[in-house]
């Protein structure tokens, strides 16, 4: 309903938006190792910088599908974009055996007095935007921790990490591979792992709704292939770093040494984007109140 | 008589001024030198702690940048956007300015939404042109234009301006074309300060392409600049930006250099001659 | 023609191409449920809410004071600057490839270097806006300068004028159409200066709002946003225009009176 | 052809047979400042007039009323007839600001033939009619060269060049010898009179040189008064050809000459 | 104090008594083009000195170098016995371009106003001395226009009124009154030798009129040749204080004019 020519049905190739992250490597591995193929799609991968810069681009029917944070992703619904979750791409939480370092951690100083999470209240903390996923999951862990995440005073920064080091915020979030570089450098500290989107779903494939409707089939044969090719990932870590590797223009040995996320295997649930909507609406994400998790989960 | 134009430049008419040769060469480096040690010494004592990159190891860096074939690919794609966008602006800016510059009407009935129009910066639009133009090259080139098309249509329209009077009267009593008005009595008033409004657009076309790649994730220099920083690779993405800074400058001098041969009969660059 | 019917068509003529295109504007939208092209009407009712008087007072006022500094500071050090550098051209070449690189450096990388040498505040944000407006400015005045007329300064020369004379009565009055040139340019430069500075260190201000409007998708609140800001580019226009009328008062009448002509 | 002017030698409104200008009632002020008040006088085809009057008078502004390039604020002037508006075609003119007339971008030569280009003369023509023009005011040496570098007398001389290369049928020249030394004046005065002679062109000239009026004229139109009018039209009739030894010995001469003198005077 | 010149009328190098200036060998090109060459005089304090030649000649250039505007190619010019570097104190110039020197953003009082405030003079003094000079040249009813709204000749007057009130010791002038009408010029000329006179002013004059050469000066030098040296530096023995006609009535001002003139003619 949005833009120019929403060209919801188009012949062309299926036109999918990534973050050039960790989060966005399976779509890239699926790709290569042919599994859009073997469900009949052709796909063309772009990437974008934030889950911001995606939406726009969906309504103006210049990217079918996108990967969008799940904060992100509601705020917009919230707002009123008519959006649908195709597909999870990442799952939240603490992985297993990723206790100590995970996916997406909290820095401190290495000589810094912050010892927990708990700690952070009435800190000042780096995120790079504020209402944004890292800033929900950084609340989200520090009130579970004990802390009281509403006398934390944030301040945004396109490089936190250098906020930090710099002595202008006590702490920061940053997510991997970042984490891996500066655990060799030596001069920060975790201080644990963040847990994301609280647990429930972190990140998911979204498209409007008149395209998802008009292109049912497409949909569904997408969000199959997307828990194959994560299936895959989750099982053949060489793939995952190689791919990785060449997407982020980064040294595979560095990324072998990194935390990487776990991407979703399990078709999307009503309960699941409950949870979310719920988590999210404990942090006032939703000035015009809280979507409807019914109506996003689709088609 | 295009053979006579030249001939003045050469023979040496230019702004006495300016040191010649060597001794200019000795002081741009010399100025370059300083700059250079500045660097190394921020980075050793305030950068020290976020990891600044110090001159030798950016140039390490930069070294090893220089040796891959992406590298330069992605300066051309940069670049090549940045011109795209600069003529796209100088297309459109150029009449406009005449335009208002030159007509009162004209100048009156859109000042408020130029005044306005020039405010609006082009990244607190940029979902309205993703939404439009997606993360493609289409999208450098609207960002290049709304942004480096003010400066070009600003110093147009002051130019007009700058036509002597007395020069236009000849203008009329003799007759000319409206082209060789253009040509021989318009353009060459004007250029002073449309080369400067060049220059600062030139600027903001590569500051304008790099960032819509960086925002929108269109490949080129700004893209691998997102790319080093979201592994943190702080050198690289210095050697980046640099790299960036470095174009506008080359960018600029080409532009230096075209105004001194174009401006060759300007008080500004020729020699003496107060008659 | 009576004084108030002169200024009457005189505002006529300012505000007729833009009333008509508000109005086709206010057409066009009528009804739009479209989430980036809202109905106008939606804008407006908002922009009486969102900018009478809570962000009118916590957003706008703060930018607007960071704009005017750092506007301020990169004008002040401009024309200096440009002064020294268009009188001894020698240091101007010089220092050229200096000037063209921090002019041409990606905010990417000023914002970095500019938080850890002056932390994430108001000093950074106004620094920041006055670097990035000193540049038009410093060009403009620079050839400004190196344009005066050689007669006037054999004129100079020739009766010994004192330094300060010599710049405030025959280079800087040759050199001020183009240093206004330089600074209209800037003013915009240093409204996108506002707007990114405002992306870091602690959330406020205008271009905040806007950016954090799009990120949350208000986009109605971002409309109104970038009407203030271009309302306040209109104002700070026409302030600048009023100070330029009487500054330069004698080149309109040097290049317009000798063309009554016609 | 030469102007047929009334025997009445101070007659302003005098009619002409076979006038190319006709002024009516012309005035001007800038602003409040009346300058000029009701002139009303003509100009015949091929005729030489000189306008002289003490400076600040209005001269530059009457030809600048005369030539359309300035709107009188009062009554108007006619031109073949038709009402002036703008130039007409086939006029030049010599701006008393000779310096600032001049484009410093362009070449002496380039200078000169602009116009001619603009007028759609072919290649060759133009640049021979050019060089021939520079060459008659002595400057055959300095077509390369730009105005910035030629000395006040030599631009001045490249101004008076680019009005005769152009073969205007009118020339309208604002004090144009005034920065040229004594010998160049009475060549290019001479230069003057013969092509006059040659194309029948109509000249009009204001110069302060009051022999330099007599000598060329065949009328001397005096300014005077604030604001300014019509002091006196007169007559010449000292006979042609005019030679600059001979005639400036007539007894005649010397007689107008202190005429006009005296009209200047008491102004 | 008036000049001692020596009574030989035709020795260029001839000593002053009390040189103001002394000029050594003076030579100057611009690029390949030599225009000046070998020049050798010297300026009496207190004397009154016209430099005539052909348009184009150099006059302008000499003055330059002389002043200390231009560092002549050749030899050198002594000031008050120092060499002269930069324009000296105590020196004001009427440039040749005088529409081009008055400041188009300063008014015609500020115009003359500047440099002596530049000088240090109190306010109220220099705003009078600026309004008595610009009443010597008759343009009282002007000081708050711009210059861009006078006449030529107008324009000139204020360059002149300039460098009067600036009370200089020694005035150098590119022909000052090329743009003023006859009786605006004798005018002009008398104010320029009794303000010489009550000040013992030393003064460089160019001019392009023979007459205005003779009857003003002490002594002429004449340039000529290619490139320039010295003609002849003729001593004019007219009895002072001059007057526009009983001077110019004295057999030996026509004769001094037509040696002049043949000086001039035969370059
Ligand atoms: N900037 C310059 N570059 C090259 N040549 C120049 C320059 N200025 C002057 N000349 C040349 O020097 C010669 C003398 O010029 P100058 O202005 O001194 O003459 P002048 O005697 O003052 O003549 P006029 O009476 O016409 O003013 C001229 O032939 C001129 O072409
Ligand atoms: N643009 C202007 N604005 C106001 N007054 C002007 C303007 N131009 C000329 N004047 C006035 O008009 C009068 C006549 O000027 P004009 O130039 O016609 O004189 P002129 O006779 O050519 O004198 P000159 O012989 O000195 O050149 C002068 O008093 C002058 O002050
Ligand atoms: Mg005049
Ligand atoms: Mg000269």
């Amino acid at each position: 309903s949005d833009g120019s020519g929403s060209d919801t049905s188009a012949d062309g190739p299926l036109k999918l938006a990534v973050f050039a992250s960790l989060n966005g490597v399976p779509a890239f591995a699926a790709d290569e190792e042919g599994v859009f193929e073997k469900h009949d799609l052709d796909v063309k991968i772009s990437t974008a910088k934030t889950s911001t810069e995606m939406v726009p681009q969906l309504l103006g029917g210049k990217v079918d599908l996108a990967l969008l944070d799940t904060a992100t992703s509601l705020v917009a619904a919230g707002q009123g974009v008519d959006l649908v979750y195709v597909a999870g791409a990442t799952d939240g939480g603490i992985p297993k055996g990723q206790e100590e370092f995970s996916f997406a951690n909290v820095w401190v100083k290495k000589d810094s007095p912050v010892k927990s999470l708990a700690d952070l209240t009435g800190k000042t903390v780096g995120v790079p935007q504020i209402k944004s996923a890292p800033w929900v999951d950084l609340r989200g862990s520090v009130d579970e921790a004990g802390g009281d995440s509403s006398s934390i005073k944030f301040i945004e920064s396109p490089d936190p990490l250098a906020a930090l080091k710099s002595g202008q915020v006590d702490a920061t979030t940053t997510p991997e591979p970042v984490g891996t570089v500066e655990r060799a450098k030596g001069d920060l500290r975790p201080l644990g792992p963040v847990n994301s989107g609280g647990g429930g779903i972190a990140y998911v494939w979204v498209a409007t709704r008149d395209f998802a409707e008009a292109n049912k089939e497409t949909v569904k044969a997408f969000a199959e292939a997307v828990r194959e090719g994560n299936a895959l990932v989750n099982d053949d870590r060489e793939l995952l770093v190689r791919t990785a590797a060449e997407v982020l223009d980064a040294d595979a040995g560095l990324l072998e040494k990194a935390a990487f996320p776990v991407y979703a295997e399990k078709p999307l649930t009503t309960e699941d984007v409950d949870f979310s909507v719920e988590y999210m609406n404990k942090y006032d994400l939703f000035e015009k109140g809280a979507p409807d998790a019914a109506k996003l989960v689709g088609p | 008589m295009t053979g006579t134009k030249t001939a003045p430049a050469a023979t040496g008419a230019r702004s006495g001024a300016v040191p010649t040769g060597v001794r200019r060469l000795v002081n741009r480096l010399l100025a370059i030198l300083v700059a250079l040690v500045v660097w190394h010494l921020f980075a050793l004592g305030p950068g020290a702690s976020s990891d600044f990159p110090t001159p030798p190891a950016s140039f390490r860096t930069a070294v090893d940048l220089a040796g891959t074939g992406a590298y330069w690919s992605n300066i051309a794609t940069s670049v090549e956007t940045a011109l795209l966008g600069l003529a796209l602006a100088v297309l459109v800016g150029l009449p406009v300015g005449l335009l208002i510059g030159a007509n009162e009407h004209a100048r009156r009935s859109t000042q408020l939404l130029l005044d306005f129009g020039r405010t609006v910066p082009a990244i607190a639009l940029l979902p309205l042109f993703l939404l439009l133009f997606g993360a493609t090259r289409d999208l450098g080139l609207v960002l290049i234009l709304v942004s480096a098309v003010w400066p070009i249509i600003i110093q147009t329209s002051y130019a007009v301006g700058e036509i002597s009077p007395q020069l236009r009267r000849v203008g009329r009593a003799y007759h000319l074309t409206r082209w060789h008005l253009l040509r021989h009595l318009i353009a060459p008033s004007m250029f002073p300060f449309v080369f400067v409004g060049l220059r600062i657009a030139a600027t903001l076309s590569l500051l304008m392409a790099i960032s819509s790649e960086f925002l929108g994730g269109s490949d080129g220099l700004g893209y691998v600049l997102l790319q080093a920083m979201q592994i943190n690779d702080t050198e690289r993405a210095f050697v980046y930006s640099f790299t960036a800074a470095i174009l506008g400058l080359l960018l600029n001098l080409v532009f230096v250099l075209l105004q001194r041969r174009v401006l060759w009969w300007h008080p500004s660059v020729r020699k003496g001659g107060a008659a | 023609m009576s004084r108030a019917l002169k200024a009457a068509t005189l505002v006529a003529r300012e505000i007729w191409l833009p009333v008509l295109l508000v109005a086709a504007w206010w057409w066009l939208s009528a009804g739009s449920t479209s989430l980036y092209w809202p109905a106008l009407s939606e804008i407006t009712d908002r922009f009486v809410d969102l900018w009478f008087f809570d962000h009118l007072l916590e957003d706008a006022l703060p930018s607007v004071v960071r704009l005017v500094a750092g506007f301020g500071i990169g004008f002040a050090a401009a024309v200096v600057l440009g002064l020294v550098l268009g009188s001894v051209p020698a240091l101007e070449d010089a220092t050229r490839p200096l000037v063209e690189f921090m002019r041409a450096l990606p905010s990417v990388a000023l914002l970095p270097i500019m938080m850890l040498l002056l932390g994430t505040d108001d000093d950074m944000k106004v620094v920041t806006i006055a670097f990035v407006s000193t540049w038009p400015i410093l060009l403009n005045t620079v050839e400004g300068v190196r344009s005066v007329d050689p007669v006037l300064h054999q004129v100079a020369s020739g009766y010994r004028l004192s330094t300060w004379h010599r710049i405030r009565y025959v280079v800087v009055p040759s050199a001020l159409p183009q240093v206004f040139a330089g600074a209209r340019v800037a003013l915009s430069m240093s409204v996108v200066a506002m707007v990114l500075t405002e992306m870091v260190g602690s959330p406020g201000g205008l271009g905040y709002f806007v950016l954090n409007s799009q990120r949350t998708f208000d986009i109605v609140a971002m409309w109104t946003g970038l009407i203030v800001l271009g309302l306040i580019g209109y104002a700070a226009n026409k302030v600048f225009g009023l100070v330029e009328a009487r500054v330069l008062a004698w080149h309109r009448g040097y290049t317009k009176q000798k063309e009554d002509q016609r | 052809m030469k102007a047929q002017t009334t025997p009445d030698t101070d007659a302003p409104g005098a009619g002409v047979t076979d006038p190319v200008m006709q002024v009516r009632g012309l005035g001007h002020s800038y602003g409040e400042r009346q300058i000029l008040k009701g002139l009303d006088f003509e100009v015949g085809r091929g005729e030489l007039m000189c306008i002289v009057g003490p400076s600040g008078v209005g001269k530059t502004t009457l030809l600048e009323c005369l030539t359309g390039l300035r709107r009188p604020s009062e009554g108007q002037v006619l031109f073949d007839g038709k009402r002036i508006e703008t130039p007409p075609r086939g006029l030049a003119i010599v701006f008393q600001d000779y310096s600032r007339s001049l484009m410093p971008w362009l070449s002496v030569l380039d200078n000169v033939v602009l116009p001619l280009r603009s007028a759609g003369m072919a290649k060759a023509e133009r640049e021979a009619a050019a060089r021939e023009a520079l060459a008659e005011v002595g400057l055959s040496d300095f077509t390369g060269s730009y105005p910035w570098q030629l000395s006040g007398g030599m631009q001045q001389r490249v101004a008076i060049a680019r009005a005769l290369a152009y073969r205007p049928a009118v020339v309208v020249m604002d004090e144009p010898f005034a920065s040229v030394d004594a010998q160049t004046r009475a060549d290019l005065e001479d230069l003057l009179l013969r092509v006059r002679e040659h194309l029948g062109i109509t000249v009009l000239l204001v110069t302060h040189d009051i022999d330099e009026a007599v000598y060329l004229s065949d009328r001397v139109l005096a300014l005077g008064g604030k604001p300014a009018g019509i002091r006196s039209l007169l007559t010449v009739d000292l006979p042609a050809p005019r030679e600059q030894v001979s005639t400036k010995a007539l007894p005649r001469f010397a007689e107008l000459r202190s005429q006009v003198y005296r009209l200047i005077r008491n102004v």
